[in-house]
């Protein structure tokens, strides 16, 4: 040992003899504490989620909890640990259903349903979700109103059916035929006549969104 | 005086009969309807998640639509109508519940956020159009029947009370929840439909489930949760007794009656239970035809429960009965009311 | 600092209900802005209209007056009278050419600290967007008339300023 | 300018009230600033002070007092209602009439509720000068001497009012104690166990009772009602409506046969809250005090359909008096005690519970009944159909509490309450007991102690609020059930729990009167619908109104050691007035001087106290001090300034104006001033 590293090291504790320096320490795991607060922020309203008193209302409630990664509960704890990577990875806000039953009953006035609504989009342009199902879905039906206007039955369920559950379409294909004969699906889509107008709406919008 | 009317897609097509049906009571009742001109998808629940914006942008096009046509002519009816003094917000009845909602809560937060609404504003500049909060109010056409036209006038336009029909009445999520206007009697446990259905001479089901979810898009992303989410309202409505479900919802009809026989398939059961809009029951106790009301469309056989009041419908009208792969073995053990509706 | 123009405003409280609102917003640490200034009376009836009168015309460019809520006045009614000396007060406001919006009566309970606040912050807004009160007649008294002293003083001087 | 004394020496004192106000306000610049710019307005000394109420900071003024000849003392500290008579003490004692402090608030007023310290100094700087322009109207004064009235009326006869008449009473003044309904004991009398140490409630509270009903100094008035007050502390006169009861209480011994005899049975809505049945003629429980029963008119036959009179054939003493009409009577009391309790949440508003459709749940004050063994059914745990014994329960606790759409504060009993319950149910059944909460409140004497023995007894304690309860099955074995739904939080998984019985633990809430009571007595309540105490910690059972004060459940949810414990602090306070035989009061009153008095009688009909009469002969107006209140309404009517009000003079009040306007800096130079703005 030379005397230059010696002098690198920390100063020694008065009263204790020389000793080699302590291993580094491992690195703390990732924590964003910034996150309870982004998605407070691009949430529209007030979404009282900093009030969450994680009481389990929520998780209670919810229709779809037995098949979500994380009950909203225990989301919501994770947002406000920084967890940012495993919040967004997580199936919860897919499997919202919207029934809002949580929000009415939530004795803090969490709007919840909208914040999943907001980490659906995060996780959206995050890339993180590991089952594009759900995503997708949104994807194709919004395909269909920029370009339409209207939602279209029909095409939403073939173009989505024959990517995602191609075994399932010779069982559902029956169905339709079923809605078909009913005269109750379209077999072209419906265009709005001023598509023009909501094609620039849209585009300006989403001009704002991406500018903030 | 006119009330507007922005219907939405599934009424176009997949939910027809709600819209025939809707229109044949309104007509015969004296209601004018006036749809809002080319008015656009809301978006369901998929484009709010997937950009936050360009959904409510594309929402609030809707409403300054509505906001332009309204004011356009004198005659269109407003809040506080025949009540308080003229000149409230201009009332636009939306009758599908994701509708309503995703209309009713852009109105609300662009209210409530004024950045919210100076972009959405941006945006509706980029094709002409502008919009301000509060202008338009957006109703449920059920709200309108029991709070605009009254139970009394609907009791006295029936002339084929459906005395001995046990009625759940169903109303799905959307409607009364999370309800901004406090417009409802209540978020969990709404009497509207009830009373309505009572008035109409029905027998009526206190359903625990009336507010529960019918599992939305998730027929589309995640069947068997729906599946499982229809089993249980399907069950309960047996449970208590129900000739059949009546809901105020395109999207509640279709997943309880058109995903009812994959439902079977799925769980290896043999529910049959029929899904009809409230308005097709205001019709049929209104003594309207039976085809305008868009009757026979639906896929679970609403004939047996129809015939218990006398309504008979031609044969032809109606497509065949699915039926489940298999009819041995029952998951849930029989409750009372069921057997009248497993002899299928 | 800004060229924003910081009006001064007198507020009149009842001992009873308003300004024990005003303890409570600030046992709670509520915040509002330093723009209003309070003086305390025993009830919103002990409230001449001379005091305001008074206010206007050395320099305040509002008044707020506060009260208990009609029907608990704690001396049973007298909150009814402050109300109409404040309704013919705003009237001869108007007469004298000045705007009755700078006058404000608000009825706050005890537990009304949070109203209490929110009311202060909107009227400061309000206020400020009438601007400083040109009080129009001459009353004898000092730093009238001219629109600026001491409307807009919210920092006392200090010695330098008085003696550069 | 307004004139002045010119030999007026004011004392200027600013609080540092450690950070309080030092934290935001530059305090020493404050004193600095009014020793030098309202000199000449007699300021001869300005300071500052860490802590200004504390006995050094009171000598510190003392001394200045007296070593620099002071007359006048200004104090920029906290609320007048917290200190200012503290700092009046003070200058009594170095020999300043008390009146000649002013104190001023720069606390609460402005280094609490501003943050820019530039500013809140500036500010303070006024209100100072506002403080020091208004002393130099005041006058030295004497308190007004009021007697105060030996007998003391108790409102609500449940345990807190019962335990503040007994304490008045044995210390041997006299007490009315009104009740509404036809026996005191209040929701205790409807317990059977009391948490934590399970004693008997009837077992403690009926020896009581018992006193109440027979203590020589207690004058009780049950089936009654308070409908007027009238006069202020010391002397209030107050208007009792007694109700009709239809039974001479002469003739009654309280046998009890016309009870038995009453053919009309009728659903008890109070006292059994719904689950037992009393007659027309009843009293509420067997060892109601008084013992007399009453007639309840809206049920009783003969009143509605004109033939019965069971009751009247059977009484072995011919007490029944159809005849008897509610009878109004007024008490002279020097002091009120407030105790009128709380109602319970009514949990049909959360429909989700089922409350009312299923017929399994019960409210927790159900249960009490059903536990009491004096109760509907005897004491033992049944379902709805009366027989049946559950072999499971669950009881959620919050039921109406911890909630934004009901109650958002805790109701603080239901925890313990609902341990109880499960040890109850465990004893006397066996079941299996749930318990569903989101935090465990158990912070008093012995409290947690019940908790660890509720767990050693098996209870399954679930962290979760209940989402909801239905019969609505889902999953097999649900069958029959009452299923409750809800996120056990701690596996972070939903469950759905089958149970026979369900408890909710609902909250507690206001009186449904409380405005209206509040309103009669001149109190406030709060947000939530409680009344308001003086201070939340240091005066926890007087109100802002002198002579009333509050006691047990109506200013805060609260238990029973609890509610006693405010029934004797109110007493103890009532008696310390009562032994003081008068109260000194501020010397706020109006005065007219007859010879500025036009006799125009503007004020005459303005004063709610009748205090102002007019002499025909002199035509002049009088104002009578004893009762005048001073509120000065007509001192700001007089349309000649004749009227004068004590310590809220015209004079002051108009000198506090331009001092807070800063007209007075520099002894009135302040043209030159330049204006300055600050953003805020």
């Amino acid at each position: 040992m030379d005397t230059a590293t010696v002098e690198t090291q920390p100063p020694r504790v008065r009263g204790e003899g020389e000793r080699p320096p302590l291993p580094p320490l491992p690195p703390p795991p990732v924590v964003d504490l910034g996150f309870l607060k982004e998605v407070v922020e691009a949430t529209a309203g007030v979404s009282r989620l900093e009030m969450c008193i994680q009481c389990g209302t929520c998780g209670g409630s919810c229709p779809s909890a037995a098949d979500m990664d994380h009950t909203p509960r225990q989301l919501f704890a994770m947002v406000r640990a920084g967890l940012r990577d495993e919040v967004l990875r997580s199936n919860t806000p897919w499997f919202c259903v919207s029934c809002y039953h949580c929000v009415v009953r939530c004795p803090q006035g969490v709007h919840i349903t909208d914040i999943m609504y907001t980490l659906k989009s995060m996780a959206i342009r995050a890339g993180y979700y590991k089952d594009a199902t759900a995503p997708d879905f949104a994807k194709t039906f919004v395909y269909y109103v920029e370009n339409y206007g209207r939602s279209f039955e029909l095409g939403l369920a073939t173009r989505f059916y024959l990517r995602h559950h191609p075994l399932r379409v010779p069982g559902i294909a029956p169905l339709g035929l079923d809605m078909l004969v009913k005269g109750r699906i379209d077999l072209t889509p419906r265009r709005i006549k001023h598509m023009d107008q909501l094609k620039a709406i849209l585009a300006r919008a989403a001009e704002l969104e991406a500018a903030q | 005086m006119k009330y507007l009317l922005y219907p939405g897609c599934s009424m176009e097509r997949f939910s027809r009969p709600y819209k025939d049906s809707l229109l044949a009571i309104c007509q015969h009742i004296g209601l004018e309807l006036e749809e809002v001109d080319d008015w656009n998808c809301c978006g369901a629940t998929e484009y709010i998640a997937v950009s936050l914006l360009p959904a409510y942008s594309l929402i609030a096009r809707n409403l300054a639509l509505a906001q332009q046509q309204a004011s356009s002519g004198p005659d269109y009816h407003r809040a506080g109508d025949g009540r308080n003094s003229r000149g409230g917000a201009y009332t636009l009845i939306a009758p599908c519940s994701a509708c309503y909602l995703n209309l009713s809560k852009t109105d609300h937060y662009m209210g409530e956020s004024p950045i919210l609404n100076e972009k959405v504003n941006q945006a509706l500049a980029a094709g002409g159009l502008h919009y301000t909060p509060g202008t338009v109010e957006i109703r449920h056409l059920l709200d309108i029947i029991v709070n605009e036209i009254g139970l009394e006038a609907v009791r006295k336009a029936v002339v084929r009370p459906l005395t001995g029909l046990r009625v759940a009445p169903y109303y799905g999520c959307m409607t009364p929840r999370p309800d901004y206007k406090k417009r409802w009697s209540n978020p969990e446990y709404p009497t509207e439909l009830d009373r309505l259905l009572k008035a109409l001479g029905a027998e009526v089901v206190d359903f625990p489930l009336k507010t529960h979810c019918c599992g939305g898009h998730m027929t589309q992303i995640s069947p068997p949760v729906a599946y499982e989410l229809i089993r249980r309202l399907v069950h309960a409505a047996a449970q208590y007794g129900a000739d059949l479900l009546a809901t105020i919802c395109p999207m509640c009809q279709l997943n309880l009656d058109v995903y009812q026989g994959e439902m079977n398939r799925y769980f290896d059961t043999t529910y049959r239970m029929p899904i009809l809009f409230f308005t097709q029951l205001m019709g049929v106790a209104y003594g309207l035809e039976l085809k305008a009301l868009g009757l026979g469309q639906e896929l679970v056989d609403a004939r047996p429960a129809l015939a218990k009041i006398g309504v008979e419908m031609p044969a032809a009208e109606a497509a065949p009965a699915r039926r489940p792969r298999k009819k041995e073995g029952l998951p849930m053990p029989r409750m009372p009311g069921e057997e009248e509706m497993s002899h299928d | 600092m800004t060229d924003r123009f910081e009006p001064l405003i007198i507020g009149f409280t009842c001992n009873w209900c308003s300004y024990r609102a005003a303890d409570l917003a600030g046992t709670s640490r509520l915040k509002y802005p330093p723009n209003i200034r309070l003086i305390r009376l025993m009830c919103s009836g002990r409230l001449d209209p001379t005091f305001v009168l008074k206010a206007l015309s050395s320099g305040a460019d509002g008044v707020l007056i506060t009260g208990c809520h009609p029907g608990e006045c704690h001396y049973i009614e007298q909150n009814y009278k402050a109300l109409r000396r404040y309704l013919l007060l705003r009237r001869t406001l108007a007469q004298m050419g000045i705007e009755p919006e700078r006058v404000k009566l608000v009825w706050a309970s005890a537990a009304e600290g949070a109203r209490l606040a929110e009311e202060i912050i909107k009227m400061v807004e309000e206020i400020r967007a009438l601007g400083p009160l040109n009080w129009p007649a001459a009353d004898g008294g000092r730093g009238t008339g001219d629109g600026k002293y001491p409307a807009s003083v919210i920092h006392p001087p200090s010695e330098e300023e008085v003696t550069a | 300018m307004t004139e002045r004394n010119e030999q007026e020496r004011i004392g200027v004192y600013v609080c540092h009230c450690g950070t309080n106000i030092a934290g935001t306000v530059d305090v020493e610049d404050v004193a600095q600033w009014a020793a030098g710019r309202l000199k000449h307005r007699g300021v001869v000394v300005a300071r500052d002070y860490k802590f200004m109420c504390s006995s050094l900071g009171q000598e510190m003024i003392e001394k200045d007092i007296q070593e620099l000849g002071l007359t006048r003392v200004v104090v920029a500290a906290c609320s007048p209602h917290l200190h200012e008579q503290t700092f009046r003490t003070a200058c009594q004692r170095a020999g300043l009439n008390p009146y000649l402090c002013e104190l001023v608030s720069i606390r609460e007023q402005c280094s609490w509720v501003h943050t820019d310290r530039l500013a809140a100094t500036a500010k303070a700087k006024a209100i100072v000068s506002g403080g020091v322009e208004r002393v130099l109207y005041h006058e030295p004064l004497e308190p007004l001497r009021v007697p105060i009235h030996p007998a003391t009326l108790v409102v609500g006869g449940g345990i807190a009012g019962i335990q503040a008449a007994l304490e008045i009473a044995d210390s041997g003044f006299p007490v009315y104690l009104v009740e509404r309904e036809p026996s005191i004991g209040g929701h205790m009398a409807q317990f059977d166990k009391t948490f934590p140490t399970l004693d008997c409630a009837a077992c403690i509270l009926t020896p009581k009772m018992v006193s109440v009903g027979s203590h020589p100094n207690i004058t009780l008035l049950t089936w009654s009602e308070v409908t007027k007050v009238d006069g202020y502390v010391g002397n209030f006169t107050v208007t009792v409506r007694k109700k009709a009861r239809y039974v001479n209480t002469e003739l009654c011994t309280g046998c009890g046969v016309c009870q038995e005899k009453c053919p009309k049975k009728i659903v008890d809505e109070v006292f059994e809250a719904g689950l037992g049945y009393r007659k027309a003629i009843y009293t509420p429980f067997p060892q109601a005090v008084p013992k007399w029963p009453v007639i309840d008119r809206e049920n009783c036959t003969y009143f509605q359909k004109g033939t019965c009179k069971a009751c009247e054939k059977f009484c072995p003493t011919g007490a029944i008096d159809f005849n008897q009409e509610d009878e109004f009577i007024t008490l002279e009391v020097g002091n009120i005690i407030l105790a009128t309790g709380y109602d319970l949440f009514d949990p049909r508003r959360i429909p989700q519970f089922g409350y009312g459709r299923l017929a399994n749940v019960f409210t927790s004050l159900e249960f009490e009944r059903m536990s009491n063994s004096a109760g509907p059914t005897g004491g033992r745990i049944v379902l709805r159909d009366g027989v049946t014994e559950p072999k499971s329960v669950g009881i959620i606790h919050c039921v109406g509490s911890r909630d934004r759409n009901y109650n958002n504060y805790c109701s603080n009993i239901c925890c313990m309450q609902s341990l109880k319950f499960a040890h109850l149910v465990k004893e006397r059944t066996g079941a299996t007991v749930y318990n569903f909460y989101i935090d465990i409140r158990a912070g008093f004497k012995d409290y947690d102690e019940f908790y660890q023995r509720v767990l050693e007894e098996g209870i399954l304690l679930i962290r979760g609020r209940v989402a909801e309860v239905t019969d609505a099955v889902r999953l097999a074995g649900e069958e029959g059930k009452l299923i409750i739904q809800v996120e056990d939080t701690l596996i972070g998984q939903q469950r759905r729990i089958p149970v026979d019985m369900v408890i909710l633990s609902c909250g507690l809430e206001p009186r449904r009167d409380a405005k209206e009571v509040a309103k009669l007595f001149g109190i406030s309540c709060s947000a939530n619908g409680w009344f308001i105490e003086r201070h939340p910690k240091l005066d926890p059972v007087a109100t802002m109104t002198e002579g009333i004060f509050i006691a047990g459940a109506c200013q805060g949810p609260k238990d029973i050691p609890a509610s006693v414990a405010q029934g004797a602090a109110a007493a103890a306070r009532v008696l310390g007035r009562i032994q003081q035989r008068e109260i000194a009061m501020e010397p706020i009153r109006a005065s007219i001087n007859a010879d500025k008095c036009s006799g125009c009688r503007i004020c005459n009909n303005l004063c709610p106290f009748n205090a102002i009469t007019f002499h025909e002969d002199r035509m002049v107006s009088e104002i009578n001090p004893a009762l005048c209140q001073g509120c000065g309404t007509c001192v700001a009517a007089c349309p000649a300034g004749a009227i004068r009000g004590t310590a809220f003079s015209n004079e002051q009040v108009l000198a506090q104006i331009e001092g807070l306007l800063l007209l007075n800096v520099d002894g009135g130079r302040a043209e030159t001033v330049v204006p300055e703005a600050v953003a805020t």
